[in-house]
């Protein structure tokens, strides 16, 4: 096992020290040069003004988790650190940059052996006649520096941030820009140098940015969305995208409201969709048995964060599924897909545009607040090699139409505005043409229609899965969602270990799964949950034996690979 | 627009309602079908969103796209349906408890949205579908002779509600009078941007005859004199007057846009 | 096994023929004499006015369903009877009534040869000078006299009937019973004579009845509601009771208003609740998480009717329970228990108020719509014998009330009123004092914390299941709420089949199922919901195996016993 | 009332607010409890029953019950607790989202009830909590200004919502003025009846300094001629005059009966 050529990296700060800007640059400039990079935030309960951090990793190759070892952590103030302590470990070899003010080392430092440096942010800037304002680009030179960057990347990135503003505002930052590059050469050679394995600059953005995008290349023209963190990013950029497209938005008044205007822009014809966080899901969910019964396609992304009720509403969590799979009462099908990182969102919202399209019901994709909010240098997407969703549409034909009709798999919908296909739907059970029935064996045989779509999508969705690790791996890891990184990074050191990652897991690819596990010895479920709903629903559906074990905790950080060996031994695995 | 008038039958399908005998909503469906050969509109073009109750049974009866949707969420689906397809003339409708209950919150926005269509509440002051509870406008009187809860509640004003919410076109009619409702009903789908209709109505089974009669001795139409383009005037009769009928408050349309929108006035 | 002492009589006519009242006189009249009986109602989409169906069974034990073989069928009208031909079956003994206009008999009483009597009711009445209104009383004179009852009874229930109307409508009335008595005499003896065990007379109700009757004397003080059909009874009697107990009751806006004010109430210090049914109570559900997380007592009873969305109101289904356990987003505890007939309502909603209050978590009774609305005649039941609710209120102590202490497995309520316990609570994660907290292990440890009461619940409801069938039969049928019943008269006539019927769903009894399976051959779960939800539920959390089979079906009519056999011979069990 | 006059501090708790500096929430917080010494009131006859929003937060920080429940339902659960428990000052508070969006549907039927209780919204105009969408009360300039969504909608009029919905007491005041808002809650917890405190507020991070300004250049106290009593007056205020501060309307007590209610006018 090849060391992995990343380097870790935390900048804490408060309010106006701009640490959240400098880690923008600096995974920016790590997509211009070509290496891959991922950037967490993460905020004290202060509204705005508070502490903050900022976690990037660089690395040569694709970077799939921030690991809480740190090679070097930068802070402005320690007391704002010390509150991250979860999140970040400070290693022997950990530098820690500090400003010189700060002089009492917190403990959580004590291992740090690397490097101290004590930098008076202040007094250099104030000594070449900058604002203090700048803080955060000196800073950015200085790491730029470290990392061995070339000085004009960092220069056109320092250009792009500040674009909009006036040109002395550009200057007068690009001078804090190279003052920081410079002042650093005093202290160090470069820490890390990267080379990357090609010079092609790529995307950085956000999971909740790459659904907007997707959605909307997918087909999607109509969104109604109601804000809640940390999914209110897809409604702002959708509120950006669409009228481009030649699509509408409206932000609704609450959350069943917009599971109603996706409905009744969805009944019109048009792909719709809306995204939203737990306590907004279950609000939805009338509306989904509505879509369910009436056969209309819609897409919802819950975006998941630490529950229940208001929770915890900037922590990850993977605590929906449940209710995606079981909510709602009565009998209606649904699929939920689950996107891994933020290039899986992509694939994902093609698939759920399609699954809600071509089978005509609802559609929830779990992304969490990590995913969600997490920046990403990632591969360009191919989306044109992704099938289009396609509904299909009733254009004409003999009288008699049956929007409902049992004959077939899918009943094509007419909708408003087609001569010849008027008829009536309603979330009531219903006869073939739609008329209210109250009849059980009516009722039964809906039901059956309703759930040979579900079976059929299940045949259609082969290979929504990925696996990692050794066929013959004694020892397998199920995960899903952002979860997954953490058990194949698991897995890449450990060639005892296995790995299956769904990402359509309702209806779940049982088949691919009992296939994946023949003559392993152990099978586990890792998820962020308190019940282990996605070990329960495994079993449930007879996926997975009563051996199988659960690897769970309730959300909050992601899960970091020393704590998942530690289940992995208290499991008796290891 | 009326090249060749349509008969009303041809908006009507052949499926008998199933409301009890002497229903108000009967009426109100007649009405439906005389606006829209009225109006000349094509069956597809229209779409009839309801929630449900006796009253959101509507669409089903009519040659029209329909959509019986939930309880209390036809403005919601109507406003996407709309939104996403401005070439649709989209009627909304259904009972006094559907809008002002478990709806109630739906309609202030529904209106700042302004999108061109026409709200149409049936509001026989009753749920009649469950059987009788008191609906947020069920007199306190009659919550008392009929021990029903809810008695120290004081009854909503609907037509108030919606003036508040700030609505451009605003009217009422009884289901009594079809002649009334489609004049009503037509002038409403015509004006360019949220339309309110509110029609009293009977339910024969849990309201009976007093209710009706009550009604019918109460009911007038608006004096001739009333400037419906006169906000003044609108909040006057709409605070003071629950039983005048005819259209109460028209704004008046300053631009019409490619959307064919009111201008909002702020 | 012995001939079972049953009656089975249907009743069909449209609106104003009066059917449901000679039925519920029937029953009145069963209960004064100490006999027991059930009755269903059944109605065509008509709002009022169209064709129904009134199905009656007098027995000498308890009733427990309904049958669709029927003793006796009475019918207006031949067109209505045809509509009902899904419940009701016309046997080869079956005596067939009808008016003496309807001349042709349909197909569905073809195998009927039991005795056909046509009566010219109209005539009979105009001849003796009364109201074609009293048709139905009339009726009822000529069942009394075909069941030998004595007249006296028969009398006083009329009487009883029409206490509120004028004398002279009492005593025309009493003419009409008195006809019908006699009128029958010319055709035949008493169809069917039983003798009570003894004489006692009993209440009739029915199971909304018995849940708003049971929670008053369980303490619940206040009620909010919304109506929907099949709950709306229970806010109807609600209303009546509440105020005589001292207690408030709120017509709320829709069922998030309903729930909220159920949990404003009880966060007050007062035993609190709401009916519903499907729709509202995925409505509710962001409610049951935040009773859930800030641990404020409540009970919800939802009448399921068919799902999903509006699905059939007026029918049965048992669809609602995966929503009961698994709705809403995040991980909290709730309680799910089910009637399987209306005097089990009373136990069932002492019990909810049990765990609601004891254990301060949301609990929700999953009744039906055949449970709700059918009549019982039942034995008295001594409230007095179960345990009481009692919520663990804070009254003082020593400064520093922590609201959530880790350290208690209940900790004291302080609630609003009570000197020195202040504190503010949220549907946000919280410390031990309420106050929010975004911390990772704090949310463990208050996950823990909650879920650790509903184990020591779990340990505490032993004994809430019932079983029926001999301890060594060798198959075993698992079934709940109003299914059950069918399900334990299948069994009375298959010795090889034992019934085990849990009253707590979740947590599930878990040991008691599995003591009970002990050396069994084979096990079938029965439901009426069409994905097999209790089924796929036990798997789940490992309380059956993967050999277990399930029954099932989507909601309309109750299950029957032939229907049973059939699924039973098909699963290749018999 | 007022025999021994309690501090206001001793109605604040140890607990630092998460508001940021400058926010008009802590003017607010500052004005509760000084109308609580004011009144006299017994920290733990108090409960303060709040949504989800960054003003939702001000219960955490009363040395009284509190209870910030979920987004848009602090009235329901307010109106819960005050009709179990009569006996408790209850006082329900948000922010601008928290009423008009997703809790607007209950305000007309929280009104209706009219439970003895009050309602206070610190409208800013804005979602302060999850960074700066539109309310509904945003204008729709604002909402041009920063691109965001919504900007053909009509904002909502709050005064005039709660006004056609019945409200027996209805004020505005403004974060800033901490001895009107005082003297305005007083007036209204001591009002037998529901009322309604619309509170003009300043996000200093999400609206800043031009909408600030904007404010304070506009409001006004209300002329001191203005018949609170007189429901016409109200109405010209509530229509015409969004920045007007004062009590607008207090119909008057009829009769107090053991509820202390507000006799309903029908
Ligand atoms: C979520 C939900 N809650 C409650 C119901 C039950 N319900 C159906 S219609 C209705 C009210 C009917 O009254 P109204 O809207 O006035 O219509 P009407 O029958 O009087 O025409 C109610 C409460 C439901 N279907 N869904
Ligand atoms: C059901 C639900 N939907 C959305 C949210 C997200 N959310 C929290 S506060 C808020 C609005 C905040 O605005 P406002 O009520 O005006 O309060 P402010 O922060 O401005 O004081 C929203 C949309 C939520 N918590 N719950
Ligand atoms: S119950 Fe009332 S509203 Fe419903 S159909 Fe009958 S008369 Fe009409
Ligand atoms: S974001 Fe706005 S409303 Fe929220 S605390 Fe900051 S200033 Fe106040
Ligand atoms: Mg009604
Ligand atoms: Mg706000």
């Amino acid at each position: 096992m090849k060391e992995k050529q990343v380097w870790n990296l935390s900048l804490v700060g408060s309010g106006g020290d701009g640490v959240m800007t400098t880690a923008n640059m600096l995974l920016k400039t790590a997509a211009r040069t070509g290496l891959y990079g991922m950037m967490t935030q993460s905020y004290g309960p202060q509204i705005r003004g508070g502490e903050a951090a900022a976690h990037v990793t660089i690395g040569v190759d694709p970077v799939t988790m921030v690991d809480r070892k740190k090679d070097w952590i930068v802070c402005f103030r320690f007391a704002d650190a010390v509150r991250f302590e979860k999140e970040m470990e400070a290693a022997k070899n950990t530098v820690v940059i500090h400003a010189a003010e700060e002089t009492e080392i917190p403990a959580m430092f004590a291992k740090a052996k690397g490097k101290n440096i004590p930098i008076p942010f202040l007094k250099v800037l104030q000594e070449a006649g900058l604002s203090e304002l700048a803080k955060n680009v000196f800073l950015f030179g200085i790491l730029v520096r470290a990392l061995g960057w070339k000085e004009e990347d960092g220069k056109a990135c320092v250009a792009e941030m500040f674009s909009r503003k006036s040109s002395a505002v550009v200057s007068s930052n690009i001078r804090a820009f190279e003052l920081g590059l410079h002042y650093m050469e005093q202290f160090t050679g470069p820490a890390k140098i990267f080379k990357p394995k090609s010079g092609v600059s790529r995307p950085v953005m956000t999971g909740n940015e790459a659904c907007a995008l997707a959605s909307v290349a997918a087909g999607c023209r109509f969104y109604a969305g109601y804000p809640i963190t940390p999914s209110s990013e897809i409604l702002e950029e959708m509120n950006e995208l669409l009228p481009k497209a030649g699509g509408k938005l409206i932000q609704a008044e609450d959350e069943i409201s917009a599971l109603g205007m996706v409905i009744g822009a969805s009944y019109g014809g048009v792909p719709s969709m809306t995204a939203t966080s737990g306590p907004g899901l279950s609000l939805m969910t009338e509306m989904l048995g509505l879509s369910g019964i009436a056969e209309i396609p819609l897409v919802v992304v819950d975006c998941q964060r630490a529950g229940p009720s208001t929770g915890m509403p900037s922590r990850m969590e993977q605590s929906d599924f449940w209710h995606a799979v079981f909510g709602g009462h009565g009998d209606f099908p649904r699929v939920v897909l689950a996107p891994t990182d933020v290039r899986d969102c992509y694939q994902t919202m093609f698939r759920a545009f399609y699954c809600a399209e071509n089978f005509q019901l609802p559609v929830i994709v779990l992304s969490d607040a990590n995913i969600a909010q997490r920046a990403e240098v990632i591969d360009p997407v191919d989306t044109d090699s992704f099938e289009k969703p396609k509904r299909l549409n009733w254009t004409d034909g003999p009288q008699g139409y049956r929007r409902f009709g049992l004959d077939a798999l899918i009943s094509p919908m007419a909708f408003p505005g087609t001569a010849g296909g008027i008829h009536c739907i309603a979330g009531i059970e219903h006869s073939e043409k739609g008329m209210p029935s109250s009849d059980g064996a009516m009722h039964e045989a809906m039901n059956q229609k309703r759930f040979r779509k579900w079976e059929a999508l299940s045949e259609t969705a082969v290979g929504w899965h990925r696996h990692y690790g050794p066929p013959k791996a004694p020892h397998v890891l199920i995960a899903w969602g952002s979860s997954a990184a953490v058990a194949r990074e698991f897995a890449e050191s450990h060639p005892d270990f296995a790995v299956f990652v769904p990402l359509i897991l309702h209806p779940f690819p049982k088949k691919a799964l009992q296939h994946f596990l023949k003559n392993r010895k152990t099978v586990s479920v890792l998820e962020m949950n308190y019940q282990g709903q996605f070990y329960h629903y495994l079993k449930g559906i007879g996926a997975i034996d009563g051996n199988a074990q659960s690897f769970k905790r309730s959300g909050g950080q992601p899960f970091h690979i020393e704590e998942l060996g530690q289940m992995i031994q208290e499991g008796g695995i290891l | 627009m009326n090249s060749i008038e349509k008969s009303p039958m041809s908006f009507r399908n052949e499926i008998p309602p199933v409301w009890c005998t002497g229903c108000g909503d009967y009426g109100v469906l007649k009405s439906f079908t005389r606006a829209f050969a009225k109006l000349g509109l094509k069956n597809e073009s229209i779409a009839i969103i309801s929630g449900i109750g006796c009253s959101s049974r509507l669409p089903g009866y009519c040659a029209a796209y329909g959509f019986n949707t939930v309880h209390g969420r036809s403005l919601p689906i109507a406003t996407g349906l709309k939104t996403a397809r401005p070439d649709l003339t989209v009627v909304a409708c259904g009972g006094d408890g559907d809008a002002f209950a478990i709806g109630a919150g739906h309609i202030p926005h529904a209106i700042r949205r302004n999108p061109d269509m026409t709200y149409f509440v049936m509001d026989n002051s009753i749920y009649g579908l469950t059987k009788g509870q008191a609906s947020p406008t069920t007199s306190r009187e009659i919550k008392m002779l009929k021990g029903l809860a809810g008695q120290e509640e004081m009854p909503l004003n609907p037509v108030l509600y919606v003036m508040a919410s700030g609505a451009g076109f605003v009217a009422r009619t009884q289901a009594g009078d079809m002649k009334h409702m489609t004049e009503m009903l037509t002038e409403a789908i015509r004006y360019p941007g949220f339309s309110f209709i509110h029609c009293l109505s009977v339910c024969v089974t849990y309201q009976g005859r007093v209710f009706q009669e009550d009604l019918e001795k109460r009911i007038h139409f608006l004096a001739p004199e009333h400037n419906k383009e006169n906000e003044d005037a609108a909040y006057q009769i709409a605070r003071n007057d629950p039983w005048a009928l005819g259209v109460i408050y028209r704004r008046p349309v300053v631009a019409e846009g490619n959307g064919q929108r009111v201008e909002p006035v702020e």
